[in-house]
């Protein structure tokens, strides 16, 4: 996570939306790399899991990249903060595990989860240390998105681990 | 008193089994036809008179218009499914029906309705005598061509008609004495319009009684008329008020008691002179008997507790072999249900005892030999027959 | 005949001077009665297609009908009545059996029309003047045609059961089951619902009939776990049952438990024909679990040679190995297997693929082969701590206690976990902790609060009179450990735990934390399949479909000669895996006879 | 009502004894007693009302049961006796003689069932069916249903389904 | 066929002896015909407007149904405020109401006492056994469907309807009599065939004229 947090220094000193934007892209994209090398070291029974967390980056990515071209960027932030998302704490029970040679579903996924729990946290804090204004608004939009994607994971987390099973 | 004597001189000879021999091809005779539609004839049937002048010399009832097999029908419907279709056996006063088969049925698979149950059954029962003598007070009044009378007692059934909807949820065929126990409760102030409808009865009674029975007219017509001689009441299984009439003084409710009964107080109303005006006048006054009974049962009948016994699942509701008569004096005299159980779901075999079947067929046919055609509806109409519960 | 008799007729002009009693207006002012039973109504949410209106009714007068914009569904066959007022005679008798009381009658009673073939509606669907009526017949509360309750079945009392492992329930008598197969209305909307779509009405009127042998023939038609589906089956029948809607559902299970406690076992064979002549085909079946054991029991009768491997030493898959023994006792096992058993069916028990025999070996010496592993790989939590070794799974403590090992039974013990599983595994302890204190320690945490609760109502309310404590909706945080010994389990308080689709999305309160103490931590979550056995390469070569073996609707792998069936592609449910187990094996006989189009 | 079972048992062979109620009993007698157990019992114990006359088809055991229910208006008691006729040779004595009145049940019986009573009174003429060509109608191999069905238009367009096959066909139709 | 019916020879009072054959002698043979209408459409509406003013109910209670007519009659309901009363005989009768299920025996009774109607006459279905067969829907002796032996132009709903619901009723047939389609006269002469055919599948013992009035 030592990578992330780093990356989230680099966001702070950044002044327009784009930069923002094109940091978070950038994030985004090495995710989204990340889980896509490890698809062939998972076994074959739970790649789908692997390619599901790649594909949902690939997502975000795509959706960032056409916020960021856009001009009523400003606008589409303000109305996408309307729906924000609470953090329910789930993650917070779980440790982070080390994805080491073969790594099973649920090592994935607390991976995962835990991935988009310390992206949630920082964009949030980076949110609140920014001056009212666009540049804030955009941090607080990018937190909603990664809590957004975290209760996704909780919820698929716990209908393959806590209830009946069958993996 | 006998205004009319009839010539005899071309009357038919008498054979020795004491039928009479007539030859309709000597021009003597004609056949007159009363009914099925001829507004001289209660409900659906039919008098097939040979008259000879004004003089009925041979009479023939035929009955079938109304049958719809309901004995057959019942063998292939289940015990609760034949609760709903016993009602229309007899239209005017359905309700024994449905005590009747409700009984029988409970008797067999050994069920006892519920106390609150019977007290709500023997009140129905005796509102739907009200009923039945209402509309045979009509009747009897409009078949001498008296029709106000009708009118009158048509409007008391009818309020008693709207208790009956309250009570049960139907005008005439009320479906609410069923296998087990009856539907539910007397609504709420049932008793206070009861109270109010009973008290237009009697008012109207009142009218019937100074207008209909002090009444020339009526007298010459029926005092004396179509009398029922003692050995008949035996040869012809007469029952009821027609029997009371007749100085038997038997009431089912009074000598085998079924339901609350014998809890009630009343004596069983009868006559003497066993001719048409005593039997409208022991129906007369046996409205006042059940006036009071009505009374007497609002008045002790238990507010709460169960209506209906458990029974079993009815859809698949077995009942063991046995049989069982269970009758009850309704307003017309005996009416019963023989029933035949074996062991499956559905009955083996219902016999419908009505009091018409007697009445109306063998008893009328044997009474109104040597009747004016004039009279013929008035004799008929105070034998007070349905003719539904003759051929079922 | 007197002066008077002439004069008082004339009294009847007095009505000259009486207000008239004429009604104004009939078809204003005269409402139907309250309880008037006029035209019907019908509530179609409420409604559940059952037809039982329709088996009631005398006159023929009710079709059930397809409802337009409605599908079938678990419980509801989406058909509503239709009622021809050609043929009904307003008893209400349909309002009186109508199991859902979604049936009702208005008040009202006019209906004029020229044309006798517009006499037929659906209420309720139809839309008709008096739906909004208010007034008319409903069923009164205590009018019933169909009795509401069971009969109470005798069963140990928790002071007794406690001790020992003996059967809690002591199943129906004859009365008993008599009256509560009275009960039933044979409806058959739980056919559907039973995953093995069990003869359900039939049985039940087997039993009414008292005809057991034809009861037993019926259950062996679509269950050859009928012993041990009549006391642990999931019993998701009883869920959509019509009676359940105003009442309790017939118990379907314990009926179904009835018909095999009464047949002798003797003469179980007696009432299956015997097996088809030998068609000189193999299966293999890897696990001897209800799904295997159902493949090969119908693959047998089909003349099929069959052998099942099953890796540890006595047949029956989580049957025997999940359950504990005073819910399934072993003999019940038993029975059921050995009248698969002899339908000749070669049962290798002990005997482990992967190991001497591999499954390419299978492959190569039989025409089909079908895997049924089961889930019997516990989850773990891994929350802090969780990797102590007095940290256990509850499948692997159930397995030692049917295996009558020691673990080592703690004093006070913490189960994690709110399905069946983990009601299993606190009340095997509890009992163990009977034994051997004296004192019943033991705390079930579940993440589900109880209206969400995983577990059947009957096993909570057995686990609360045996004296294990319960505590829904906590999240469990941490395995509290001092002096490197289990001391306890943290847990957080679960605000909520579904979101508006009805999907897990908990949502934890950290200010409300507790310390259940206990000395073992027991997790209770979900359950794996090892699926080692298939080695890399044939994993690689297979398909899979999230996480389970891609199967075909005939239960076939992607691999031809490979075929799975039961938990490890259905989720875990005994039923579910004797119709899977059936499923597989009508598909294998289409394969082996080459009647696969057809089929 | 005992003791009148004890002595009549004495004079004639009852069978098959029920007391059904404590004023209710039925009791079966052979065919050929029933005219002078029914003599006896109207002349000598009072039992001078007949309730009704009825029979019932046995048809598995290829006999017809004729109930003859009799009333003691004074005693308010009821005795029904039962006598078994065979099916294939439905003919019985009538009692027109002792009761007028059972003219008309008998002349129902030779219509409903098709058991004669020869020298009845219009025993031969139709009651209520008329132009009647089939098995006597409750004769319980006569089906009401199939008659109904054969003889008389029903409305057309009627169609149910049966919930757990209407249920197997939409929710999973491949499986047996 | 019953003996008075048949041809046969008779000696009267006098001493005379004649022949009858009752079927022919008593009745008129010719077969319905079609009753057309005004040929001035205005005239027609007169008519048709005067027609719903009186229906001339015949006193025949074919079954059930039939006791609420008597309520409907008296004073509470009194239909007559309607044009509405009841007749003795069919010749003065133009509204044949059948109450309910008929049997086989009435329907050759309502049949004849139909066809001696005067035209324009009407035909009022009572309850569901008029609709279907009702609760005898499995009788043998009942029939089901009564629109396939006589025309009828209304049905109303029940078992068996109220006065009340009558009362509606006559009000539509109004209505309907008004607009000029209550045909059912014409209808029967129409179709008289098929009545024919219909009525005499079911009539087994059919011993009267085919049409007779």
């Amino acid at each position: 996570m030592s990578q992330d947090s780093h990356g989230m220094e680099m966001l702070r000193s950044k002044t327009t939306l784009a930069e923002v934007l094109d940091v978070a892209i950038s994030f985004e994209c090495a995710a989204r790399d990340f889980y896509t090398a490890l698809v062939p070291r998972v076994s074959k029974r739970i790649r789908w899991l692997v390619e599901d967390l790649a594909a949902e980056e690939q997502r975000h990515f795509d959706m960032f990249t056409e916020l960021a071209g856009r001009a009523d960027l400003f606008e589409q932030v303000k109305t996408e903060l309307q729906r924000t998302a609470a953090d329910s704490k789930f993650s917070d029970c779980l440790h982070l595990p080390d994805l080491g040679e073969q790594p099973d579903d649920q090592a994935v996924l607390q991976y995962a989860m835990g991935r988009e729990h310390a992206a949630m946290l920082h964009y949030g804090e980076l949110a609140d240390s920014t001056p009212p204004g666009p540049i804030r608004d955009l941090f607080a939009f990018l937190a909603g998105e990664e809590t957004r994607h975290k209760l996704e994971l909780e919820k698929l987390y716990y209908e393959l681990v806590h209830r009946g099973g069958g993996v | 008193m006998a205004l009319y004597t009839p010539d005899r001189s071309q009357y038919p000879a008498a054979l020795p089994d004491g039928s009479l021999e007539f030859d309709l091809a000597s021009g003597k005779y004609l056949k007159l036809w009363q009914g099925p539609q001829h507004p001289g004839i209660t409900g659906n049937m039919s008098l097939e008179l040979t008259v000879c002048g004004d003089e009925i010399v041979h009479a023939r009832t035929h009955v079938g218009y109304l049958h719809r097999g309901f004995e057959k029908l019942m063998e292939r419907r289940t015990f609760i499914q034949c609760f709903p279709i016993v009602c229309r056996i007899c239209v005017p006063e359905p309700d024994f029906n449905e005590y009747c088969y409700a009984q029988a049925v409970e008797e067999l698979a050994g069920i006892e309705a519920p106390e609150r149950a019977r007290w709500i059954r023997t009140l129905i029962l005796e509102m739907g005598r009200i009923n039945s003598y209402m509309m045979y007070l009509g009747g009897q009044a409009g078949s001498l061509g008296q029709a106000v009378i009708g009118q009158w007692t048509t409007y008391g059934r009818d309020l008693m008609l709207d208790r009956f909807e309250e009570l049960t949820g139907a005008r005439i065929y009320h479906m609410f004495i069923l296998p087990g126990g009856v539907r539910d409760g007397l609504p709420d102030g049932f008793e206070t319009r009861m109270e109010e409808t009973l008290r237009e009865i009697e008012r109207i009674m009142a009218d019937v009684e100074d207008v209909m029975f002090h009444n020339a007219v009526f007298k010459t017509r029926t005092v004396g008329q179509g009398i029922i001689r003692p050995e008949w009441i035996e040869d012809y299984g007469v029952t009821g008020p027609n029997a009371r009439a007749a100085g038997v003084v038997k009431d089912v409710r009074k000598d085998q008691p079924y339901l609350v009964y014998p809890e009630l107080d009343f004596e069983p109303v009868s006559g003497t002179d066993s001719d048409v005006f005593t039997r409208a006048d022991v129906r007369r006054r046996d409205v006042h008997v059940s006036i009071d009974l009505v009374r007497q049962i609002l008045a002790r009948m238990p507010k709460d507790g169960p209506l209906m016994a458990k029974v079993p699942n009815v859809l698949h509701w077995k009942i063991p072999k046995g049989e069982t008569y269970v009758r009850g004096e309704c307003s017309r005299g005996e009416y019963g249900y023989y029933l035949v159980t074996d062991g499956s779901g559905y009955p083996r075999r219902v016999n419908v005892r009505g009091p018409s079947y007697t009445h109306a067929m063998a008893l009328l046919e044997k009474m109104i030999v040597g009747v004016n055609i004039a009279d013929v509806a008035g004799l008929m109409v105070s034998l007070h027959t349905y003719p539904p519960e003759i051929e079922r | 005949m007197s002066l008077k008799d002439v004069l008082s007729p004339f009294t009847a002009w007095k009505y000259v001077f009486r207000d008239p009693v004429t009604i104004e207006n009939p078809l204003r002012d005269r409402p139907g009665a309250a309880r008037y039973r006029g035209f019907h109504k019908n509530d179609p949410e409420l409604c559940i297609g059952c037809g039982t209106c329709e088996t009631i009714c005398q006159n023929g007068a009710i079709d059930m009908v397809p409802a337009p914009g409605r599908d079938p569904r678990q419980g509801d066959s989406a058909l509503r009545p239709r009622i021809d007022y050609g043929r009904c005679c307003w008893c209400a008798l349909c309002v009186d059996v109508c199991m859902t009381k979604s049936l009702s009658m208005s008040n009202e009673y006019i209906w004029v029309d020229r044309d006798p073939d517009a006499f037929r509606f659906t209420p309720g669907i139809d839309s008709k003047r008096w739906d909004s009526a208010e007034l008319g017949y409903h069923r009164p509360e205590h009018h019933r045609l169909v009795p509401e309750h069971r009969p109470h079945m005798g069963e140990l009392e928790p002071e007794e059961r406690i001790g020992s492992f003996a059967e809690i329930v002591d199943g129906y008598t004859v009365e008993q089951a008599r009256a509560e197969a009275d009960r039933c209305v044979s409806c058959g909307l739980c056919i559907a619902t039973c995953p093995a779509h069990m003869d359900i009405p039939n049985y039940i009127a087997a039993i009414r009939d008292g005809d057991y042998r034809h009861g037993l023939e019926l259950l062996y038609r679509t269950n050859p776990f009928s012993e041990i589906c009549g006391r642990v089956c999931t019993h998701k029948c009883e869920t959509v049952c019509a009676a359940g809607h105003t009442g309790e559902p017939v118990a379907i299970r314990w009926l179904k438990r009835h018909i095999v406690d009464q047949v002798p076992y003797e003469q179980y064979r007696d009432v299956l024909a015997p097996p088809a002549p030998a068609t000189g085909r193999t299966v293999a079946v890897v696990g001897a679990g209800p799904a295997g054991l159902t493949a090969a029991f119908d693959l047998a009768r089909l003349g099929h040679a069959v052998t099942v491997y099953e890796a540890l030493d006595k047949p029956g898959g989580m049957t025997r190995w999940g359950i504990p023994e005073y819910r399934l006792p072993y003999d019940i096992i038993d029975r059921d297997v050995d009248v698969i058993r002899s339908m000749g069916v070669d049962l290798r028990c002990g005997q482990r693929i992967g190991g001497d025999v591999t499954l390419g070996q299978l492959r190569d010496g039989h025409d089909a082969v079908v895997l049924a592993l089961g889930l019997q790989m516990g989850r773990a939590t891994r929350i802090p701590g969780s990797d102590h070794p007095d940290v256990r799974k509850a499948v692997d403590l159930l397995r030692q206690a049917t295996a009558g090992e020691d673990f080592g039974t703690p004093q006070q013990a913490v189960v994690i976990g709110g399905g069946n599983v983990a009601m299993d595994i606190a009340r095997t302890l509890a009992r163990l902790q009977k034994q051997a204190f004296g004192t019943v320690r033991v705390t079930v945490t579940a993440l589900e609060d109880f209206a969400h609760f995983l577990a059947d109502p009957d096993e909570i309310k057995e686990s609360f009179e045996e004296g294990v404590v319960i505590l829904d909706a906590r999240g469990p945080q941490a395995v509290v450990i001092e002096d490197g010994e289990v001391a306890g389990l943290k847990t957080w308080k679960v605000k909520s735990i579904f979101d508006e689709q009805g999907r897990f999305a908990p949502s934890y309160d950290e200010t409300d934390e507790m310390i259940h103490p206990g000395s073992m931590v027991v997790e209770a979550i979900g359950q794996m399949t090892d699926t080692a056995l298939l080695g890399e390469d044939l994993t690689e070569k297979l398909a899979w479909n999230r996480g389970r073996l891609q199967v075909d609707a005939k239960g076939r792998t992607s691999e031809p000669w490979l075929w799975a069936a039961g938990d490890m592609v259905r989720g875990p449910d005994v039923v579910s895996a004797v119709a899977d187990g059936h499923r597989v094996a009508a598909g294998i006989h289409a394969a082996l006879t080459g009647k696969e189009d057809q089929a | 009502m005992r003791a009148l079972l004890d002595s009549l048992k004495s004079l004639y062979p009852l069978d098959d004894i029920v007391l059904q109620r404590p004023d209710l009993a039925f009791a079966t007698v052979p065919a050929a007693q029933v005219r002078g157990l029914l003599h006896h019992l109207k002349e000598r114990e009072g039992f001078t009302h007949l309730v009704l006359l009825t029979a019932v088809d046995w048809l598995e055991d290829g006999m017809f049961q004729l109930t003859y229910l009799l009333h003691d208006r004074a005693r308010a008691r009821d005795l029904g006796l039962r006598t078994l006729i065979r099916r294939d040779r439905a003919t019985m004595d009538g009692i027109h003689d002792l009761w007028p009145t059972a003219a008309t049940y008998q002349r129902e019986l030779k219509e409903m069932f098709g058991i004669d009573f020869p020298g009845s009174p219009g025993v031969d003429d139709p009651f209520v069916l008329e132009g009647w060509t089939d098995l006597p109608p409750y004769r319980r191999d006569f089906d009401t249903k199939d008659f109904s069905e054969r003889n008389f238009n029903h409305r057309e367009g009627r169609v149910t389904h049966d919930p757990a096959a209407h249920m197997k066909r939409h929710l999973y139709p491949d499986e047996a | 066929m019953r003996d008075e019916l048949q041809k046969r020879v008779v000696k009267g009072p006098d001493g005379v002896e004649f022949e009858v054959e009752p079927l022919k002698d008593y009745y008129c043979e010719a077969p319905p015909a079609e009753h057309p209408p005004a040929y001035l459409k205005i005239v027609e509406d007169l008519f048709n407007w005067a027609r719903s003013q009186s229906l001339w109910i015949l006193g025949f209670g074919t079954g059930c149904g039939a006791i609420e007519m008597r309520p409907l009659m008296t004073p509470r309901f009194d239909a007559y405020r309607y044009g509405v009363q009841w007749r003795p005989t069919p010749r003065q009768s133009n509204l044949f109401i059948i109450s309910g299920y008929l049997s086989v025996k009435t329907l050759k009774r309502v049949i004849r006492s139909y066809e001696q109607m005067q035209n324009p006459k009407y035909v009022v279905g009572l309850g569901s056994c008029t609709i279907n067969g009702g609760m005898y829907w499995d009788s043998y002796n009942t029939i089901k469907r009564l629109d396939d032996y006589l025309p009828v132009d209304l049905y109303i709903a029940g078992c068996m309807p109220r006065p009340e619901a009558l009362l509606a009723g006559f009000e539509t047939l109004k209505h309907i009599i008004r607009e000029g389609k209550a045909e059912g006269a014409n209808l029967y002469a129409r179709n008289f065939d098929w009545y024919k055919a219909n009525q005499k599948k079911v009539i087994h013992d059919w011993d009267m004229p085919d049409y007779n009035w």
